[in-house]
């Protein structure tokens, strides 16, 4: 694992929300606010090029979404994303161009007229300034609009990104054949000029994913394939383009144990050949110690504890990473769970958000400040990053 | 204007003549009482004498109500709800005497007012559809003593226009329709008249149910009572016809007299109508204008096959002269166009129209353009569109390409120019309609409405658009002459001559003259006896029913879902048992 | 019980919530509101924006001189500007006046009136049969899959439906209406109208079997294919139901089959059923007018036909609104069922 | 790379069949095929495989089957069989037709409604609604009633049975909208779109190479569901005097037989094959679409 200081990601306080749907009858008898569901709130983390960065914790805490996030599938309600130092999530679009210049030589001047006619001088100065600067705004969108190398960016991206999907029977077109399958982000990206190109690169990457000979499979179906041999195609087909970033949202968890480790170190080989960063989804610890770099352990959209994986999971220090290390089952059958899990309840809902600390109604250390000082993220060693207002009181930390 | 108005009566009524039982049978003494079925093919929507649309109201009301007059087996006027009537020697103005024994059906006597409040009605509302020409044309309605009323006219209309119209106009009940809006009034509940049947039962959508009026001054129906099912389905009224639910179904597709002719207990009877179907070509058009392509046409149709075949031999062909043949007034002599292809092409090869371009079969006129025209048709009725396919092929034999386009009534109506005011009425080449009379069999009157151009049908305004030789001001100045003549033997000269000019120049292309059959039960029900006023080929024939009375008894369901329910109950019986 | 609540999953995130019975209920009225108002204005300007328009129409009726049509045309307000109309009908629509009948000189909902009791009766009964007979054949031959039964089941729903409904109707006329009692067999039934004239003067049981006697044909023909059509439903979704792993789960439990077919597969199968029969009402009204037609039989059907065939526009639309009412009301009713019977179903 | 492309097709030969020895494997299947390709074939061989002409006219008139006639004459001398010919044509017209173009607008429909999602997924689900929840015959007769309207546009007309056709097309789209929509929505959820989408794959190119190729087993069941309600539909119109009444159909000749009391009179000749032909064209559709039906929706196949 290359060491290198390039990050390839910076996430600076992502957040997405999603509003919550309400029924017509709602929508129309009930005055409420429009509530949302944090799924992933507030969140900063830094992958070094050729690091495996894990993202654990229980499902629904935001993990995936954070993934697509990166994946530019969605679209962040607020934060940056820089990709190499460049924001390409904030892509200049024509319909945010087309927006803007309709607020700044439209409705601006109407409520500028309209102010004539109601407001003061005051005011209509401030309503010139205001306008000046949406022009401006307008004017700046627009020259980002035709900075070739932003568009190119933004246009290479989706050669330098990829992603490998949990479910090896969904993520696989039923009516493709493997070479279709394996070729469509190459044909897509125009990567070759040549089909024979293409197809030699196919083979050669199905040869590279362990399906040997490269031959008799490409022109099989999914249906005709095991798990394993599926989700080979689907790294193949993730590895393909030469990403420099792969996000792997639980590639294994839906595969027998068996084949697990094929896959793992195909991946890891892979990764280290070509200096591939991976965003590391899963909710297995074991398998995030065994993949990953870096960790973050995420709980209902935010990171509540970051680190080097060794150190978090043989001493972590926020209460919620103690429980979730606390369930995993031991395969020693003498080593009997002295105590109970260290934590209450179930996940609760995304929407309704406890005041303070998001984990303080389960948390067994919990106590009055915790319903009131929202935890950040305090770092505690260099790389190292809680965010719990009491980690050292439990945890015995001197300063 | 209003003048449409009785035409389109006449029309109307010529063609109730379809549905109208009119069976004779000799040497038979009546028997009283039982029940007559017979089926309507829809049901009636109200029963307002003012205003009826279709001719099932007609036919129920026609049981009910009663008019001054009707006309008898010679189409000759017979009073009715009056004892007689006089006129002067102007025939300006007429007396009716009202009988002193009519009732109506809720008891009370008829009297000269209600005849007085009918007639002022309909002298003063020029709205009512239902409505005759000649009320336009009287001047003043009075009263004299206690039975009579004198109608005035402005000019002398003759004896069969006034006692016609007068016998298709039903008196009503002043007590009744005095206080109320006649254009709202459905007048179904329980309608009251004077006729020879009272309203029972109106169940909608299923039958009505008549019962013969007691007190009626005329002989009285030989029935009890009448029950008319509304049954849509033709085969479902044979059935029934055939298993004694139903005793007379009036006109049946012609299919089913072969079968019934061989069902022992059903007999057929055939009349011919007063109306027959035409092709008309409007003369406006090059070249519908041209008499001899008229002709040539003519001559390649051939009309017999058509009764033949799609008439399955009902009716027959109507002569060129487009007079009834076995009216009074009905000219032999007139030239008749029997199909000849060979004289077609020859008169077409004459006028010049030639199949020059092409070798395409269809002949091409002065122009060059070809002989192709667009044949307009009610898509509605089967039987016209049937018969246009026929003369489309019958065409294409003597080199003229003809197009047939079906569309629904109104359409149809618009574009021949019926309702006068629309604009692009005359936009056709030839159409083919239906059911044009005007009792040419018996009043000299026909020739004005059929071919003046001051008769409304015979106008610019409808139906012969164009039709402008100098054939048709001699017609319309004979038309006109006779209006005026009373010498018969005048009129029969001019009726001949008239005759002759219209077979020559031929404003319409008569096809046929329709006919209509009822089959009835022989073994329940004998067919009519004549009353006073009434005769075999007339609508007012019903009231006189011979009946031999229906076998008694219901249909016997409850007895036999009893034997069934046994039935079954004993089998699961047995068969448990059978089991176990 | 049905606080909101979230659910995330995997990739695709949805918002799930389960909404309260009332606002169900309400949700569903409402849309049967508007369906029901987008229905009537369909079928309002459906008759006044195209060439038949009644006013065009009216005017063309050659029964009627022009002098008077100008007069007439302005008595029942066909002279003022088309939006005037609709409004004028809309309002008096929700004053229960579906307007005023051309040809039968009454009030629509009047003419109505008389012929919906028996439409009324012929889709109830019918309806009521199918559900009942349709559900427990269904369950049946998906019972028996495989069998005789069920190949003869599948042969005689597909033969049956592929004859047009009123070649079934004319053939079953022919025999029961016709043969049966020309050769005497004990059993006949009547082919038109839906009484004996003069039957409701014979006492009430006495007419009542005399309705039902002439029920029973029409029924007939449109039950079989109700009944066909429902257990062909039934027979699907139970099959589906039976390979289900909860079934081998019961199975495995030790239940034994009837109770596998009942407690378990029974009660899941019927429920596509229910929400299955807003479409089969209006599959059933449309069965009845061409059996209201084949049998002469008094109905609303029929009557919308009639009026459409004479052109009479507020009673086609009055119909219309009548019948499009019956088939909201029929789905509304299952829905507020289903939702009573399956809490998913109120998912937004 | 040739061997590989060789090995392709091979492969996708291969594909149908297997999809054909499924299918052949079911009687229903079979037997409809056999059906339907015996009926397209008359239908379309027509007017070569009888002696006369559709509206050629005989001196035999109204003769039961034999000499000379296979299915007798009618009234007007013509040959039933000749016309059974005609009108098998027009009605399988109508059924192709309007039953393909009911699913083609409904899966463009449904597609495009499942795809752009929001405010105009609401409203055009809205609106199949509301056609869906109106009752189809009435509804069909109201549009039907105006057909002759409309078919007098201008020089050009339109034949009635088109009309029909596009009528149930009107009344019908919302049923096929509303499955491919589903599906077409379940597909969207699917993670070879996103990974597809993840690639750089624009709107069109999922719709054409994803979307498309997954709802069309859907498709081609409710194609033949389709078919064979329209022409039943077709037939119900004829016989309500909705239907064209210039060109046969078999439920114009359904209607017409019945207008002249066939069925009273014994001209059985008249009523049944129509009747027949009906009932086998509608019938090979539904084994066919049952035949489809077992290979798209494995679970109902027999084991």
């Amino acid at each position: 694992m290359s060491k290198s200081k390039v990050p390839v990601i910076d996430a600076i306080h992502v957040t997405k929300l999603f509003p919550v749907m309400k029924g017509i009858i709602e929508g129309l008898f009930k005055r409420s606010e429009q509530q949302y569901v944090h799924a992933v709130d507030d969140i900063t983390f830094t992958i070094q090029e050729g690091e495996t960065f894990g993202l654990v914790g229980e499902s629904g805490c935001g993990k995936s979404t954070t993934g697509m996030l990166l994946l530019q599938l969605l679209n962040r309600t607020s934060g940056t994303i820089l990709y190499k130092g460049i924001d390409v999530a904030s892509s200049f679009t024509w319909p945010g161009y087309i927006s803007r210049i309709l607020n700044a030589h439209f409705f601006m001047p109407i409520g500028y007229g309209l102010s004539y006619i109601f407001r003061s001088k005051e005011s209509r100065e401030l309503f010139t300034e205001v306008m000046n600067e949406a022009i401006k705004e307008a004017r700046i969108y627009k020259e980002n609009l035709n900075d070739k190398e932003v568009l190119d960016r933004i246009k290479n991206l989706r050669k330098e990104i990829q992603v490998i999907f949990q479910n090896p029977y969904d993520s696989l077109s039923p009516r493709f054949n493997v070479m279709d399958i394996v070729a469509e982000p190459l044909r897509l990206l125009k990567v070759y000029p040549s089909e024979a190109e293409v197809e030699a690169r196919v083979l050669h990457e199905l040869d590279s994913v362990g399906l040997v000979p490269p031959e008799d499979f490409i022109n099989r179906f999914p249906h005709e394939l095991s798990g394993g041999q599926r989700q080979r195609v689907g790294v193949a087909r993730a590895f393909t383009v030469d990403p420099k970033f792969i996000v792997a949202d639980e590639p294994v968890s839906m595969l027998d144990v068996s084949v697990r480790v094929g896959i793992l170190r195909t991946m890891n080989q892979l990764s280290k050949e070509r200096g591939t960063a991976f965003l590391f989804i899963t909710h297995d610890l074991a398998l995030a110690r065994v993949m990953c770099d870096q960790i973050a352990v995420m709980y209902l959209g935010r990171i509540v504890e970051r680190g080097p994986t060794e150190e978090i999971l043989h001493n972590p220090l926020h209460p919620y990473t103690k429980a979730l290390i606390a369930a995993v089952p031991k395969p020693d059958p003498d080593a009997h769970r002295t105590e109970d899990l260290p934590i209450i309840g179930e996940v609760p809902s995304g929407i309704d958000i406890a005041p303070g600390c998001r984990f303080n109604p389960r948390c067994i250390y919990a106590i009055e400040e915790c319903s009131q000082i929202d935890p950040q993220l305090e770092t505690v060693k260099k790389g190292y990053y809680v965010a719990c207002i009491r980690y050292k009181e439990i945890n015995k930390i001197k300063n | 204007m209003n003048k449409k108005l009785l035409t389109i009566s006449a029309i109307v009524v010529g063609f109730i003549l379809a549905f109208t039982p009119s069976l004779m049978v000799i040497g038979q003494d009546p028997i009283y009482g039982g029940t007559l079925n017979t089926p309507l093919g829809a049901d009636a929507h109200a029963l307002n004498p003012f205003t009826w649309g279709t001719t099932y109201e007609w036919y129920v009301m026609a049981h009910i109500y009663d008019s001054l007059v009707a006309l008898d087996t010679e189409r000759q006027p017979v009073p009715v709800l009056c004892s007689g009537w006089s006129h002067n020697e102007t025939y300006e103005q007429w007396t009716f005497t009202l009988v002193d024994n009519a009732f109506w059906h809720d008891g009370t006597p008829v009297t000269i007012d209600d005849v007085y409040f009918t007639y002022d009605l309909l002298m003063n509302d020029d709205a009512i559809p239902r409505r005759s020409w000649l009320f336009d044309e009287i001047t003043s309605l009075e009263i004299v003593g206690t039975d009579q009323i004198v109608i005035t006219f402005g000019w002398g209309p003759k004896p069969a226009d006034v006692l016609f119209d007068l016998a298709t106009t039903w008196i009503v009940p002043e007590h009744i329709w005095d206080t109320i809006d006649l254009y709202t009034f459905a007048n179904d509940v329980n309608p009251i008249g004077s006729g020879p049947f009272k309203f029972v039962e109106w169940a909608r959508a299923q039958y009505f149910r008549l019962a013969a009026h007691t007190e009626y001054h005329l002989d009285g129906p030989y029935i009890d009572e009448k029950i008319l099912p509304i049954i849509s389905e033709v085969e479902t009224a044979y059935y029934a016809l055939s298993v004694g639910d139903i005793e007379v179904m009036a006109n049946p597709p012609p299919e089913l007299e072969a079968v019934a002719d061989v069902d022992p207990n059903i007999a057929i009877h055939e009349s011919l109508q007063d109306y027959w179907v035409y092709l008309g070509l409007n003369q406006r058009r090059y070249p519908n204008n041209i008499k001899e392509f008229r002709q040539a046409v003519m001559y390649g149709i051939n009309r017999s096959e058509i009764v033949d075949i799609i008439r399955y031999g009902r009716g027959e062909v109507c002569p060129a002269s487009c007079s009834l043949p076995y009216g009074a007034y009905y000219n032999p002599a007139v030239k008749q166009y029997d199909y000849n292809v060979a004289t077609a092409n020859s008169m077409l090869d004459a006028l010049g129209f030639l199949d020059n371009v092409g070798d395409d079969g269809i002949r091409e006129d002065a122009n060059g353009t070809d002989l192709s025209f667009d044949l307009i048709v009610s898509a509605d009725a089967q039987v016209s569109v049937d018969t246009c396919r026929f003369i489309q092929e019958y065409m294409l034999e003597i080199g003229i390409e003809v197009t047939v386009v079906p569309l629904i009534w109104d359409v149809l109506w618009q574009t021949v120019g019926g309702t006068g005011s629309v604009s692009n009425t005359y936009d056709y080449d030839w159409a083919f309609l239906g059911w044009v009379g005007f009792w040419s069999d018996f009043h000299p009157s026909w020739a004005r409405w059929l071919f003046s151009a001051n008769g409304w049908w015979g106008s610019d305004q409808v139906n012969i658009p164009g039709w402008n030789s100098t054939a048709r001001w001699e017609v319309t100045a004979l038309a006109d002459e006779i209006l005026y003549e009373t010498d018969e033997a005048v009129i029969q000269t001019k009726l001949d001559a008239l005759q002759v000019i219209v077979a020559e120049d031929l404003p319409y292309l008569p096809i046929n003259i329709l006919g209509g059959t009822f089959l009835y039960r022989t073994d329940e029900f004998k067919g009519w006896v004549l009353g006073p006023t009434t005769d075999p080929d007339n609508w007012m024939t019903w009231l006189a029913i011979q009946l031999i009375v229906a076998p008694e008894g219901g249909p016997g369901y409850l007895a036999l879902s009893a034997i069934f329910t046994l039935v079954v109950t004993v089998g699961l019986v047995k068969y448990r048992r059978k089991k176990q | 019980m049905f606080k909101s609540i979230l659910c995330i999953s995997g990739l695709t995130i949805c918002g799930v919530t389960i909404m309260g019975l009332k606002s169900y209920i309400a949700k569903k009225l409402l849309f049967a509101a508007v369906a029901y108002f987008v229905a009537i204005t369909l079928v309002f300007f459906l008759y006044h924006v195209l060439p038949g328009n009644p006013a065009n129409v009216f005017a063309l009726d050659p029964r009627v001189p022009p002098d008077v049509r100008e007069a007439l045309l302005i008595r029942w307000g066909l002279n003022e500007p088309l939006w005037k109309q609709y409004f004028i009908f809309l309002g008096n629509l929700l004053q229960g006046d579906l307007g005023y009948s051309f040809l039968h000189k009454k009030p629509v909902s009047e003419v109505i009136g008389v012929s919906i009791p028996w439409t009324l009766l012929l889709l109830g009964t019918s309806f009521i049969l199918n559900a009942v007979i349709g559900i427990l054949l269904g369950a049946i031959v998906a019972w028996r899959r495989g069998s005789k039964l069920d190949t003869g089941f599948v042969l005689t729903y597909n033969v049956y439906n592929a004859l047009p409904l009123f070649f079934v109707g004319m053939l079953f006329i022919a025999l029961f209406g016709f043969t049966a009692r020309i050769n005497n067999w004990p059993i006949w039934f009547p082919t038109y109208g839906a009484q004996t004239p003069g039957a409701s003067e014979t006492g009430f049981f006495s007419y009542l079997g005399d309705v039902l006697w002439h029920l029973f044909l029409p029924l007939l023909v449109l039950t079989i294919s109700g009944v066909l059509g429902w257990s062909w439903f039934m027979r699907g979704n139970l099959i589906s139901v039976l390979t289900e792993d909860y079934i081998k789960t019961a199975r495995a439990k030790g239940l034994n089959e009837n109770q596998v077919l009942f407690k378990h597969a029974f009660r899941n199968a019927i429920l596509p059923v229910i929400t299955n029969i807003g479409m089969s009402i209006g599959g059933l009204i449309g069965g009845a007018v061409l059996i209201e037609t084949v049998f002469s039989y008094p109905g609303t059907g029929r009557m919308l036909y009639d009026a459409l065939m004479r052109r009479d526009y507020p009673l086609v639309q009055g119909a219309f609104v009548i019948i499009a009412g019956l088939t909201l009301l029929g789905l509304l009713l299952a829905e507020i069922v289903y939702g009573f019977v399956d809490p998913r179903i109120r998912t937004e | 790379m040739a061997t590989i492309r060789r090995d392709n097709i091979r492969r996708k030969i291969s594909k149908w069949g297997r999809t054909w020895k499924i299918y052949r494997r079911n009687w229903m299947g079979v037997t409809g095929l056999i059906l339907l390709s015996t009926l397209v074939t008359l239908a379309i061989l027509g007017p070569s495989i009888t002696p006369y002409e559709s509206h050629e006219r005989s001196e035999d008139i109204f003769q039961p089957p034999g000499n000379g006639h296979l299915l007798g004459t009618n009234r007007f001398g013509e040959d039933v069989f000749t016309i059974l010919l005609d009108s098998l044509r027009i009605s399988l017209l109508v059924g192709v037709i309007a039953g393909s173009l009911t699913v083609i607008i409904g899966t463009t429909i449904g597609v495009t409604s499942a795809y752009i999602g929001g405010w105009g997924d609401t409203l055009i689900m809205r609106i199949t609604d509301v056609i869906l929840v109106l009752p189809a015959l009435p509804l069909m007769l109201l549009l039907a009633s105006l057909a002759p309207l409309l078919a007098d546009v201008g020089d050009f007309l339109v034949p009635r049975w088109l009309i029909i056709a596009i009528v149930y097309v009107v009344v019908f789209w919302p049923v096929s909208a509303r499955l491919i929509r589903g599906q077409a929505l379940s597909l969207k959820q699917r993670a070879f779109i996103t990974s597809a989408k993840s690639a750089g794959a624009k709107n069109g190119y999922i719709i054409r190479k994803h979307l498309l190729p997954n709802v069309f087993p859907l498709m081609l069941t409710m194609i033949i569901t389709s078919m064979r309600q329209a022409i039943l539909y077709e037939a119900f119109l004829s016989y309500l005097g909705l239907g064209d009444p210039w060109n046969w159909s078999l439920g114009m000749m359904l209607s017409v037989a019945q207008n002249q009391a066939s069925l009273a009179t014994g001209a059985w000749w008249m009523y049944f094959p129509p009747g027949i032909a009906i009932a086998l064209t509608t019938l090979s559709f539904a084994f066919i679409g049952i035949a489809f039906d077992e290979i798209v929706n494995p679970r109902l196949r027999k084991r």
